[in-house]
């Protein structure tokens, strides 16, 4: 199941990177990016996840006493939640990006975007 | 020499060949034909060399006659181009951009016949004759003599003797006439 | 005048206007003096001597005679045993001899050679040209009398003379130096003025300071 | 050494002999060379008169202070450099001002009248003396390096710089002569003497007719007398150090006379037979012909 | 002290004030801003001092109450505190510099700026790695917004390539962190660190990805176009932070992450910072856009540290010292440079000649770039010498030489850029500099010279800023507003009082360079009373020099000895730098010397074998393999300075563009540095052998070379100064000739030439500059005949040129008669030819350069000249008084040095008993011959003067001229190519092959430079694709590392 989800993100970090080197509209490469994220996110939660165990959720379901035994590592999960809502940021960001840089360029090529060089 | 001469007829208003050896030959040209004259003699008849730019004085005529001498190295022939012009009006086209050399024998020609040509290159210096005021000596109207009395001392009991008759009367002072 | 002899104005470093004034600036215009002789007779005769017998010839040949002086140089005639040679400076020479016609324009180059010289110089006129003008004595170009121009010690006649005449020639000379008479020097510096008259006569352009020290 | 006032009346009797001897081998030269040309030549006092009369010229100009100093230098250096050398070996009396210094010397102030000729003319103004000058100085350079290698040879054959001793390790026998027992440095420097005596092929600088005769043009009167008088003495002072390094110096006078003359003698045979070289032909020559000996003289010492 | 978690804390907090802000109420948003950072500064600086001072242990802070790994921890210790305050400080100052810019972007850039320095205080406290990326994160998102806010095309491309490149970083670090974490089962560094075995052994690209992502941060060449363009594009105040926090802070987490990977990983660190140091600083050399070459400086010296960080394992205790050294000295100068270039309006390097006219500014360029390369007395120099130091112990020569090449390319560009700024022909207009811009610009100076300072503290060398010297030349920058005469006394008291405080101290070595350098400069100052105005610059740089020089000959261990010679080095550029045409000849220079200084740098870290404070004199005992290859580099290393041939094409434009007064300065007196430092080098290593090479018979060879190649080059000059330069050359390679006979004689002739060069040199320079300045022009051909006009510069210059060429009686010919003796007892005869062909040689350029200056025909522009100014004359007839005593008594100063020289040669002393001078071989007798010749030469011209008193002075044109007349002064002196036939004889000696060849390696470098920077084609995804490969390529490069 964790190999599942594993291959998964990388496939999608593979691709998502792929898709961010060969695409030259600003718009696709931040939607690969985004793709890539989903990856690396799909790669945190699966390297925490402990065959047959349950959510780390402490609750009813899962008492504290057993909670080392029963729930699966919580810490990725934990840092799943920082990463996205850090790479939501960041596709925000880039967002802005496309939008000021088409309004003042009107083209969203980024190959049209090399006045510095060299 | 009488081909080229036929030859060159054909395109330009030449005046009566006269051959003066079989290598030497002159003819005239009017003024305005001469430098179209030359520059095909230099270019296509191989007549590459100015040998010469003099002047005659034929004031009978009230002309001066110009004389191109030019000369073809490889046959070995001279053409003796002669061009008159007026002499109260003494000016003529420098050739000076067909032969550099020419500029030279034209500063001559200024200094001592008078002739101008308009454009050649230090027309107007001094050449052999520095500071002359007069007219240009080599004008049949200048009197030399006269101005060597004018300007230079004579030193009184100069004689001239004929050569021969004062020689025998010097070696054979007893000799019969 | 020639246009390098104009005065003109040169910029200077800084750039002040220089007046420059060609004949008064680059040439000495002091007026040639007489020098007396040694203050006592023996040394002045014992100058003489030397003089007479150490005549150093300006090698400047003015017209056709210059010919005849290189066979003094040959064994046939050898100067040099006389105590003559040939100078290439005028500064070292104190013989000038005018060998033959002298047209205008070399006259002036022999003055200015002339003046060049250190007093006691001579000047030898060789040939008839120098002394009346010879077979140029109609000629527009040419002086007749170089005793005009220059003050002339001794002439050789002839058209031309030959080496043994001039070898004649210098000896005389060397006669008339060791008699203490050819004082031409002086005698130019004396009648300056007249000499010069006469020179700016012919040279109708004359654009050399007075005296070319 | 050291010195004693006798010296200066001693110093300047060789000085009159040397003069003297100066003018009259340089008219026996001039005499010898027209004889080969067929001619009587020169009389042999004719450098006297020629000397006297240039003093009795009663004008002169000057074109500047330098101007003057130049013969000054020149003669100077010619005055110099004899009596910084002993003349005759072993004489008290001719051993002239040698204390003050040893052949290092005399083949530096070799360069003293030298450099004031130069500076006189080149005051006068004169683009001809310049010219002069500059071949000169140029031909110099080349010239004279064989025979600082020579030199430095038989310094280094004697272990000594001083030119007394140099002479006395030479005596005994004419094989105990530097010529023979060095002979590749005489080689060397005797090639090397052909440039310093100014005499053909090496006399383009004073070419007379191309640059009236160089450095001088401008001198007369009593300033060319006082080059004249250089003239005798400094071939002589220069040849005095020749002999002494190579050719065992010279016992008294007549041995003294006779050797320079020889010595003169080469410059001389030389320079009858050959036309002139160009400068750059004659520094080219130095260098190819005459250095390698001199490497030679040093390297196998 | 504060709890460092508020330095996260206020800045976040104020930052969410801010947003709650009305958006007009900028002024106090600003004052917010600025108070929160300098709060921050302010708790930053408090920790340092505490740890610096009162030497407090690190402090561990917890969150969320439990100890690590169960929470994020933060530490605080004397590194952190550094790199906090270094990132808050120039924050503090970049807002302060960006009043204007935040006025007009509002409350939203200053909160971001505030959230960007707090992220960057987060790298560095946090213990944490997954902080740690939040924090990289953050940084990032604060960049990119910053570059946001500005509407500029330029800047919003570069900023979306810099978030390409971002993400594919965070990306790349996400994935290594979860590995990392998977294996180690922590989250925290130092736990990580403890199980770094497990970690590396299991899952080794797991770290390289933590390892990889981070160093991307760094920015390293070639993966960092991205970071090049937001450099050239973004505010220079942004860039200024860029440059110096953000560097700092992700240098320090490159640092706490090696500490997880182990010693196995820094090769890595290793190769990628030689890679970025090189690559970097070689691409700047074509750069002619300011901030873009800065960017390349910045990868270059962030290249520098990772190469450190990657020595981190031999390093030691002195790891901090020298990274921190190099790592503070950058930002400083960066964040500096950043911000000058805000005051300048265009964007080439030549705009920058707006700052000409600002002396002030120039300092703080200056202050900047010596910063940059590492110049004493800044923390670069300190940490540079220590660093070489150990890797040369460690064995590691060929690291040491690439450090030093990339250091050698950085002052080519540095150096270029400056010399531009002061001598480029055009000069921009002048720009306004707002207060406020140029006083965090003044801060960052002093920011320099006190972290200077404090690293000359901790060094343990010996502070350079306590040096009297050097304080004193110091003292002339605020004394710069004085008129310049009287500085120029200040100057001359302080030389001779120094002196004479330091008289007892010389051994007769010493006394006789302490003699010509401070006395002897003094002398050559008095010709700088000529000036007027208040020359601003000279002063300082020529102290400087001084200070360099005399510190020189009184070191006693390497590293005094060094720090004295790169100091001479600088202030004698900036003397150089005074001439008008100077600015490449004075770039050759820096670039020959420093290159110089780089090889005795490296000589003495072989020979002392790690030891940073070895004694000069223990050069004598270096371990026998080694001690040729020393003797080589040192050897090398001087010979730069005294220009033997090879190196020497920096002096003939360097002396000759030079002014007036600084001429004879850098001929007289500066070369003899040189000369010093190989008798230093020969007294203590005497003569070694490589491979059978005797190495001082090669220096021979060198000698001779330079002598004869000099004085040819020489006689073909036409400009006049050049000549003496060239001669100079060959002057000094007669000394070191002496020098390389080894023996007593020779040492002896080599210590004449010193003396004999600076007197004569001196006065000639001096002379001909005097005569350069009335006439206009070096050009011997366009003067002449001016000895009626200036006989006081033709005394000069004919006593000069008479005791150059070596002719008796004056002293020149004392050193030909040493020599001579010299070479009778040398074992090499071959050098010899070379050396008596160049000898008569010289007397062709000599006779050259008083003929065609004073001799000849006057020249109509010059009728009206005067006489040098008197200031000028002055000390040349204190020279021509020198000649005359040094001629007639050399005793006086050679006596005692000859005793001196004896210790090391005791046989063929001279002996100076009474008036003549006697060797083994000959005797000499100096008064004799200036008695004899003087007789001779009076008697004669008494009786001249006697026979020709009656002689007619006469005018220029009064010559003989084959019985024509001048025309023209022009065309009658005979000046140019004066020696034609020597130059169809033997011109092909003089072709200029060694010109050539360093023609060669510059235009090389430059066109490598130029063809290889189009790497960086512009395209965003280009530069990820680069990014991409580089990480690929590192990974298997590394695998036999792993």
């Amino acid at each position: 199941m964790e190999y599942i989800a594993l291959t998964c993100g990388f496939l999608l970090i593979l691709i998502g990177i792929y898709g961010a080197l060969t695409q030259s509209n600003i718009l696709r490469m931040i939607v690969a990016f985004t793709l890539a994220n989903t990856g690396v996110n799909l790669v945190i939660v699966g390297i925490g996840y402990i065959n047959g165990r349950t959510a780390p959720i402490l609750d009813t379901a899962v008492p504290v006493a057993e909670a080392a035994t029963r729930i699966i590592d919580p810490l990725p999960q934990a840092l799943v939640l920082t990463a996205i809502v850090i790479g939501v940021g960041i596709t925000a960001l880039m967002l802005a990006y496309a939008y000021k840089l088409f309004t003042l360029k009107g083209s969203l090529d980024i190959t049209a975007i090399k006045e510095l060089k060299w | 020499m009488q081909a080229l001469y036929d030859k060159l007829k054909q395109h330009y208003a030449l005046g009566e060949l006269s051959e003066q050896r079989a290598d030497l030959c002159f003819f005239t040209v009017p003024r305005e034909h001469l430098s179209s004259l030359l520059l095909y003699l230099r270019d296509v008849e191989g007549y590459t060399h100015l040998v010469l730019l003099t002047a005659v004085d034929w004031i009978e005529q009230n002309q001066f006659q110009l004389t191109y001498l030019v000369n073809n190295r490889l046959s070995a022939n001279d053409i003796g181009i002669r061009v008159l012009i007026d002499r109260d009006v003494a000016s003529m086209e420098s050739i000076h951009h067909l032969w550099p050399t020419a500029a030279t024998y034209q500063r001559e020609l200024k200094e001592m016949f008078g002739i101008d040509f308009p454009g050649s290159p230090r027309i107007d210096e001094d050449f052999i004759l520095e500071g002359w005021q007069d007219l240009p000596p080599y004008r049949r109207d200048f009197d030399t003599l006269k101005y060597s009395e004018q300007t230079y001392r004579d030193r009184p009991g100069r004689v001239t003797h004929d050569p021969a008759s004062h020689m025998k009367q010097q070696l054979y002072p007893d000799a019969e006439d | 005048m020639k246009e390098e002899l104009q005065k003109r104005i040169v910029k200077g470093p800084g750039g002040v206007d220089i007046e420059v004034e060609p004949l008064r600036d680059y040439y000495c215009e002091a007026p040639p003096t007489v020098m007396p002789a040694a203050y006592s007779k023996i040394v002045e005769d014992l100058f003489n001597w030397a003089r007479s017998e150490s005549i150093w010839i300006l090698g400047f040949g003015t017209g056709c005679g210059a010919i005849e002086m290189r066979p003094l140089m040959t064994p046939r005639f050898d100067a040099y045993r006389y105590g003559i040679q040939w100078r290439p400076t005028p500064r070292q020479a104190n013989l000038f001899v005018i060998s033959g016609y002298l047209s205008v324009k070399t006259l002036k180059r022999a003055i200015r050679s002339y003046e060049q010289m250190q007093n006691p110089k001579y000047v030898v006129g060789l040939g008839s040209c120098t002394i009346n003008g010879g077979m140029y004595w109609d000629s527009y170009n040419t002086i007749k009398r170089l005793d005009d121009y220059l003050p002339v010690d001794l002439y050789i006649t002839g058209c031309m003379p030959r080496p043994e005449a001039l070898l004649q020639g210098f000896m005389d000379l060397k006669k008339l130096i060791r008699a203490g008479n050819a004082e031409g020097a002086n005698q130019y510096a004396e009648n300056f003025k007249w000499y010069k008259d006469n020179q700016k006569k012919v040279i109708k352009d004359w654009d050399m300071p007075d005296y070319s020290w | 050494m050291a010195f004693e006032w006798i010296q200066i009346p001693y110093a300047l009797l060789t000085l009159f002999i040397v003069v003297n001897y100066g003018f009259i081998l340089n008219a026996l030269i001039a005499k010898i060379g027209a004889r080969v040309g067929r001619r009587h030549g020169i009389p042999i006092w004719q450098n006297y008169l020629d000397l006297i009369k240039n003093y009795s010229i009663r004008s002169s100009i000057t074109h500047g202070v330098m101007f003057y100093l130049g013969p000054v230098f020149r003669l100077s250096g010619g005055v110099g450099l004899l009596l910084f050398v002993p003349t005759i070996y072993s004489s008290v009396m001719f051993s002239n001002l040698s204390f003050a210094g040893d052949l290092i010397l005399a083949l530096y102030f070799v360069f003293f009248g030298t450099l004031g000729m130069a500076l006189g003319a080149g005051e006068s103004g004169h683009p001809f003396a310049a010219i002069g000058v500059s071949r000169g100085l140029a031909q110099v350079t080349a010239s004279e390096l064989p025979f600082a290698l020579a030199v430095f040879s038989v310094a280094l054959q004697y272990q000594t710089l001083s030119v007394t001793d140099i002479v006395a390790a030479q005596q005994g026998s004419y094989l105990n002569w530097t010529l023979f027992t060095n002979p590749i440095a005489v080689a060397a420097a005797m090639l090397s003497f052909l440039g310093a005596m100014m005499r053909p092929p090496f006399d383009v600088v004073l070419a007379p007719q191309e640059i009236p005769i160089g450095p001088p043009t401008e001198y007369h009167s009593s300033y060319l007398a006082l080059m004249q008088t250089n003239r005798a003495i400094f071939p002589i002072a220069k040849m005095v150090v020749y002999m002494n390094l190579f050719f065992g110096g010279a016992i008294s006078w007549p041995i003294f006379f006779l050797k320079i003359f020889l010595i003169y003698m080469v410059s001389v045979l030389v320079g009858v037979v050959f036309p002139r070289f160009h400068v750059e032909h004659s520094i080219r020559w130095f260098l190819v012909w005459a250095v390698p000996l001199g490497i030679i003289a040093i390297m196998v010492v | 002290m504060v709890d460092p978690i508020l330095l996260i804390a206020i800045p976040l907090g104020a930052a969410f004030f801010l947003g709650l802000l009305r958006d007009e109420w900028r002024t106090s948003a600003y004052v917010i801003t600025l108070l929160t950072l300098a709060f921050v500064s302010w708790v930053s600086s408090s920790w340092l001092l505490g740890f610096s001072l009162d030497k407090i242990a690190p402090v561990e802070i917890l969150t969320a109450g439990s100890e690590p790994p169960f929470s994020i921890n933060l530490r605080m210790g004397l590194n952190e505190s550094v790199a906090l305050l270094m990132i808050s400080l120039t924050g503090l100052l970049s807002s302060i510099y960006l009043k204007d810019t935040l006025f007009r972007l509002g409350r939203r850039a200053m909160a971001v700026l505030l959230v960007f320095v707090m992220a960057m205080c987060g790298i560095v406290l946090t213990r944490d790695i997954f902080n740690l990326f939040v924090f990289i994160e953050l940084t990032v998102i604060a960049t990119a917004g910053l570059v946001l806010l500005s509407h500029n095309t330029l800047s919003l491309g570069a900023g979306f390539k810099y978030l390409v490149a971002s993400q594919i970083a965070s990306i790349l670090l996400l994935v290594g962190i979860i590995f990392s974490y998977h294996v180690t089962g922590t989250l925290n560094i130092d736990g990580m660190a403890g199980m770094s075995n497990v970690l590396i052994q299991t899952s080794p690209l797991a770290f390289f990805l933590l390892f990889i992502a981070l160093v991307i941060e760094l920015k390293p060449f070639p993966a960092n176009g991205w970071a090049l363009d937001i450099y050239e594009s973004a505010h220079p105040a942004f860039s200024a932070i860029l440059s110096a926090a953000t560097a700092t802070a992700s240098l320090f987490a490159v640092d706490k992450i090696l500490n997880i990977g182990g010693d196995n990983w820094l090769p890595f660190a290793t190769g990628i910072g030689i890679l970025s140091f090189i690559g970097a600083n070689l691409f700047a050399l074509a750069q002619t856009h300011d901030r873009r070459l800065m960017g390349y400086s910045s990868v270059g010296q962030i290249g520098l540290i990772l190469i450190i960080i990657g020595q981190r394992d031999i390093l030691g205790e002195n790891y901090f010292f020298i990274a921190g050294g190099v790592l503070l000295a950058h930002a400083v100068a960066k964040a500096g440079l950043f911000w000058m270039s805000g005051l300048v309006n265009a964007r080439e390097l030549s705009a920058w000649t707006a700052l000409r006219k600002r002396p002030m500014l120039i300092f703080a360029f200056v202050s900047f770039i010596a910063l940059l390369i590492g110049l004493p007395p800044f923390p670069g120099f300190y940490a540079k010498w220590e660093l070489v130091h150990v890797l040369a112990s460690e064995g590691r020569i060929a690291l040491i030489v690439l450090i030093l090449f990339g250091a050698l390319l950085e002052t080519a560009y540095l150096f270029r850029w400056f010399g531009l700024i002061l001598r480029h022909e055009d000069e921009a207009p002048v720009v306004a500099c707002p207060s406020q811009k140029v006083a965090v610009i003044y801060s960052a100076v002093l920011l320099g010279w006190g972290l200077g300072y404090i690293w000359g503290e901790l060094s343990g060398f010996g502070n350079l800023l306590y040096t009297i010297p050097l304080l004193f030349a110091l003292l002339f920058l605020p004394l710069e507003w004085l008129p310049a005469k009287l500085k120029n006394t200040f100057a001359i008291m302080g030389l001779v009082t120094w002196f004479i405080v330091q008289y007892p101290a010389y051994d007769p070595l010493q006394l006789i360079f302490a003699a010509i350098i401070l006395p002897g400069g003094a002398l050559v100052l008095l010709a700088s009373y000529y000036n007027s105005g208040r020359r601003i610059g000279f002063y300082p740089s020529a102290l400087w020099m001084f200070a360099g020089l005399s510190m020189l000959i009184m070191a006693e261990d390497s590293f005094a000895f060094f720090a004295a010679w790169e100091s001479l080095t600088i202030g004698s550029y900036f003397l150089i730098l005074r001439g008008k045409q100077s600015q490449p000849h004075a770039l050759s220079y820096i670039l020959f010397s420093l290159g110089g200084a780089f090889l005795m740098l490296l000589g003495f870290a072989l020979a002392s074998e790690g030891n940073p404070l070895f004694p000069l004199t223990s050069l004598a005992s270096v371990a026998s393999d080694l001690a040729p290859w020393v003797f080589i580099l040192l050897a090398i290393a001087f010979m730069t300075k005294t220009a033997a041939i090879g190196v020497h094409i920096w002096l003939p434009g360097a002396h000759a563009e030079a002014e007036t007064d600084v001429s004879p300065l850098l001929s007289g007196i500066l070369l003899k540095a040189g000369l010093f430092g190989l008798f230093v080098l020969l007294i203590n290593m005497g003569k070694q052998q490589l491979y059978g090479v005797e190495l001082t018979h090669v220096l021979l060879w060198i000698g001779a070379i330079s002598a004869l190649l000099g004085n040819m080059m020489a006689i073909y000059q036409e400009d006049a100064k050049r000549l003496l330069a060239y001669s100079s050359i060959a002057q000094m390679g007669y000394a070191l000739f002496g020098l390389a006979l080894m023996n007593h004689l020779g040492w002896l002739m080599a210590l004449m030439f010193v003396v004999n060069h600076y007197i004569y040199k001196s006065m000639l320079f001096l002379s001909i500059g005097g005569v350069a300045k009335r006439t206009g022009t070096k050009a011997m051909y366009r003067m002449g005949g001016l000895i009626t006009l200036m006989p006081l510069s033709f005394i000069a210059v004919l006593i000069g040129i008479i005791a150059v060429s070596g002719v008796p009686p004056l002293s020149g010919f004392g050193g030909r008669w040493i020599f001579y003796n010299a070479i009778m007892s040398a074992e090499y005869r071959l050098p010899m030819v070379i050396i008596f062909l160049a000898g008569p040689i010289a007397f062709l350029y000599l006779f050259r350069l008083i003929h065609t200056v004073f001799l000849g025909q006057l020249k109509d522009e010059h009728r009206q000249l005067k006489e040098a100014p008197f200031w000028i004359i002055l000390p040349q007839m204190i020279y021509v008084a020198f000649l005359m005593i040094f001629a007639l008594a050399p005793g006086l100063a050679l006596q005692k040095v000859d005793g001196y020289i004896s210790r090391f040669f005791p046989n063929n002393g001279l002996n100076w008993e009474g008036l003549t001078i006697t060797s083994d071989f000959g005797y000499w007798s100096p008064v004799s011959i200036m008695i004899i010749i003087g007789v001779i030469f009076v008697t004669l011209f008494s009786w001249l003067l006697f026979v020709n008193r009656r002689a007619q002075k006469v005018k220029q044109f009064n010559i003989v001229y084959a019985a024509e007349r001048p025309y023209r002064p022009e065309t009658t002196h005979f000046a140019w190519n004066f020696f034609a036939p020597y130059r169809k004889a033997l011109g092909f000696m003089t072709q200029p092959l060694v010109t050539r060849f360093w023609d060669t390696v510059a235009e090389l470098l430059h066109t490598a430079a130029d063809l290889l920077r189009r790497l960086y084609t512009g395209d965003g995804q280009t530069y990820a694709v680069q990014l991409l490969a580089f990480v690929v390529a590192v990974y298997f490069l590394g695998n036999g590392v792993m």
